[in-house]
């Protein structure tokens, strides 16, 4: 059971992804993303994938480098600004968009991985968003209805797991990652370190290993950060 | 203009009370943290999954796994917690916050806000402005009155893509502060040496005025 | 700020709860309950209550208290199985009864707490929880619609807190009191342990103290057993 | 009466594979537990929020912080997880649960169940079983054949109310084994020493045979 998930090469992680795969993937900006399933993934150079996350990376990072490569159909995320590549692809007609407000997609994606097909929001009412939803009102107020979301493959970044696929995230690198491991029917996550079975405090698990099928170790983390901000002296 | 900014942060940070929890949008409204008073306890709130962001850190402190929702790297405060965005807007959604204070291109007198998309123009997307504009308990839109042409950002109604309608609380520009209620759009304050005959010249949108002023 | 949302009787912390309010608690069975709160409510007498939780208590503790003191008009719950007074009352019309499935319950309490108004679940289609409710086929399956519960007051209890109402839970105590701190207009924590502010890492924080409005330092914690099962030797 | 537990949890077991998280229901499915086989790495989940339950506790380990859905003290085994309500459930029916084993009331030939409430008796609450019905990816009932009065459990159509439509997928008894299918109810296995004969008189429902049995 040492082995237990952990799988040996981001190779084998990803083995079996496929073109035209839904990919769920964890992140925000390039803070708690998983870099070396996304290099792995450019290097098998899969297909017309289709990719939910909150963000599309920078033009040489992260997601930016499946569109740089033209590996992605469909970009399901909620900001997209950081990326100059995207708005070529995206003008010139060659990758589909579809933007969703940050909480609806968060919560899409947990009632994917919770088995909620639809729930209602306000958020989007009266705007482009709610063009072709259903619509409801409760007590008065009107509200959206937003279907749930579950990926062929999630992928996640973690900070430690333990070959059940326990895991635990640090700091606002945890983001979108817990609800997106939730919504893969295969969940892929790459950590910084694995423990042995049972040094994971039960009280502090983020994301039980029930969710995780692959746990894989991740190596060089570049952990790129877009917006270096300091206190002046 | 880094006077116009000024006049408006300024005046937007009187909106925060003593331990109110508080989501302060990109650009001007980051702005106002470094004015919150000391001895109040605030919590700003980071909608990729942190309350409690503290100042931004010195150059030994910066970590790469810990950012704002502008990406900037940041420090936490003593009580701060972190969580996980389906956790980061129930909390925005479920109406957890007291005060979001977010950027704005367009308001109208409704209340509609625009702010996040100019047609035929990149669109960057909504990020978390759609949710915060429906969950937190009060909306201030901050933002300069006219645009670069001279035209005003108060309208009678949005000429860009809505981010949410009827939503706007409050609307503080480098001239005035504006209230949105049942009763419609409220002129409440005049910025400091601004007649109200600027403001009506530069409003497009229909106000009554607050008694107290006349 | 040493005092922040600490009160420092349980009378203050229930001062505001009036007969009629609706009350969502805490626990499951008896573990993890709000022993203090309940005491406090059934010392103030407050009655017409209506109360979510996913049990109520046994005939001398817990929720219990409160029907034996015939405080609660109204109960929803997912099992009621350990009350005989219950069974009384119910039989004899003089408490309202509504039976939810606990997974319903729970998500219930979330959607409330999340601004949610309603969601969809396959749990109960077809059976009598269906009844009078909207039903809708997503992808060939039919679901129920169920709505988001939010109370007048969450009572919960926790391990630890601090003064800014960050909570901390244990083991299986834990339960259903995260979600229903989240679904009070005002939540109540009682908790064994107080820390200053600062104590709690910010990794490991449970419920973040912005669902929570009153902190109270429990004491005498009996923590009924209802099945002592221990290992054969 | 303990003989043919015995033999309703013995063949139960069966259904459990190695590296499955599994959900036992209260009562006899909970028997089920002692006889997985110890080289087995099964992860049995609680819904009271414990994926990773252990064995029943010494007396000096006995934590009342620590139960299981049934309100027994237990343990918890090295790589447990704990979670509140709200994510067990989205575990269970977000269909993250490998298989539940549960009790059962009545069983009809569409796969139906019944197990929560008996009308005119006392109403206890229908719990988790709603939930797990359609959520775990295998459903697994387990029951005696017949009840004290001798009639069969095993029926054309379940008297009592339901706790889901068409959801069972495997139906043990101390007499036989059923599979139910998109063609309806199949006899898979006879018990040690039963006879085909014994299980058609004691079964009201209609059901087809294995093509292996015959």
């Amino acid at each position: 059971m040492k082995k237990g998930k952990v799988v040996s090469s981001i190779t084998e992680a990803i083995h079996d992804i496929q073109d035209g795969a839904t990919l769920v993937v964890g992140g925000f900006g390039l803070c708690g993303i998983p870099e070396n399933l996304i290099v792995g993934l450019q290097e098998k150079g899969v297909t017309n994938l289709t990719v939910v996350s909150n963000n599309c990376g920078v033009d040489d990072w992260g997601l930016g480098l499946l569109l740089a490569n033209r590996q992605i159909k469909k970009m399901v995320a909620s900001y997209v600004g950081e990326n100059k590549l995207f708005e070529q692809q995206f003008l010139s007609g060659e990758l589909e968009v579809e933007l969703v407000p940050q909480g609806t997609l968060a919560e899409r994606l947990r009632a994917g991985g919770a088995g909620i097909p639809a729930f209602y929001t306000a958020s989007g009412v009266g705007t482009l968003v709610a063009e072709g939803k259903e619509q409801k009102e409760f007590d008065g107020r009107t509200y959206i209805m937003e279907r749930g979301i579950v990926g062929d493959f999630a992928l996640v970044k973690a900070w430690k797991a333990d070959p059940l696929g326990n895991l635990v995230f640090r700091k606002t690198a945890r983001n979108f990652n817990p609800v997106v491991a939730t919504a893969g029917k295969i969940t892929i996550a790459e950590v910084e370190e694995i423990v042995g079975i049972g040094e994971l405090d039960p009280d502090e698990i983020h994301t039980p290993g029930v969710y995780v099928q692959r746990v894989i170790q991740g190596s060089h983390y570049q952990k790129r950060i877009e917006r270096l901000t300091v206190a002046k002296q | 203009m880094a006077d116009t900014r000024t006049k408006i942060v300024q005046r937007a940070v009187k909106e925060i009370q003593d331990g109110m929890n508080v989501n302060l949008g990109i650009g001007m409204p980051t702005l106002v943290a470094n004015m919150i008073p000391q001895e109040y306890n605030v919590l700003l709130q980071s909608e990729n999954g942190l309350l409690g962001i503290g100042p931004y850190p010195r150059e030994d402190e910066v970590d790469p796994d810990l950012i704002n929702a502008g990406k900037e790297t940041i420090t936490t405060i003593p009580g701060a917690a972190f969580f996980d965005s389906a956790e980061s807007f129930a909390m925005i959604r479920g109406g957890h916050i007291d005060l979001a204070i977010l950027g704005g291109m367009e308001v109208s007198e409704q209340g509609d806000l625009a702010n996040w998309m100019i047609p035929g123009k990149m669109v960057k997307g909504m990020g978390g402005a759609m949710d915060l504009v429906h969950g937190a308990k009060r909306i201030v839109v901050v933002m300069e009155h006219v645009n670069k042409h001279g035209e005003s950002k108060v309208k009678k109604a949005c000429t860009l893509p809505l981010t949410g309608q009827r939503v706007v609380d409050c609307l503080i520009t480098e001239l005035a502060v504006f209230e949105f209620t049942s009763e419609g759009m409220v002129l409440t304050e005049l910025q400091e040496g601004v007649t109200l005959e600027e403001v009506v010249r530069q409003t497009e949108a229909t106000f009554t005025i607050d008694p107290a002023l006349q």
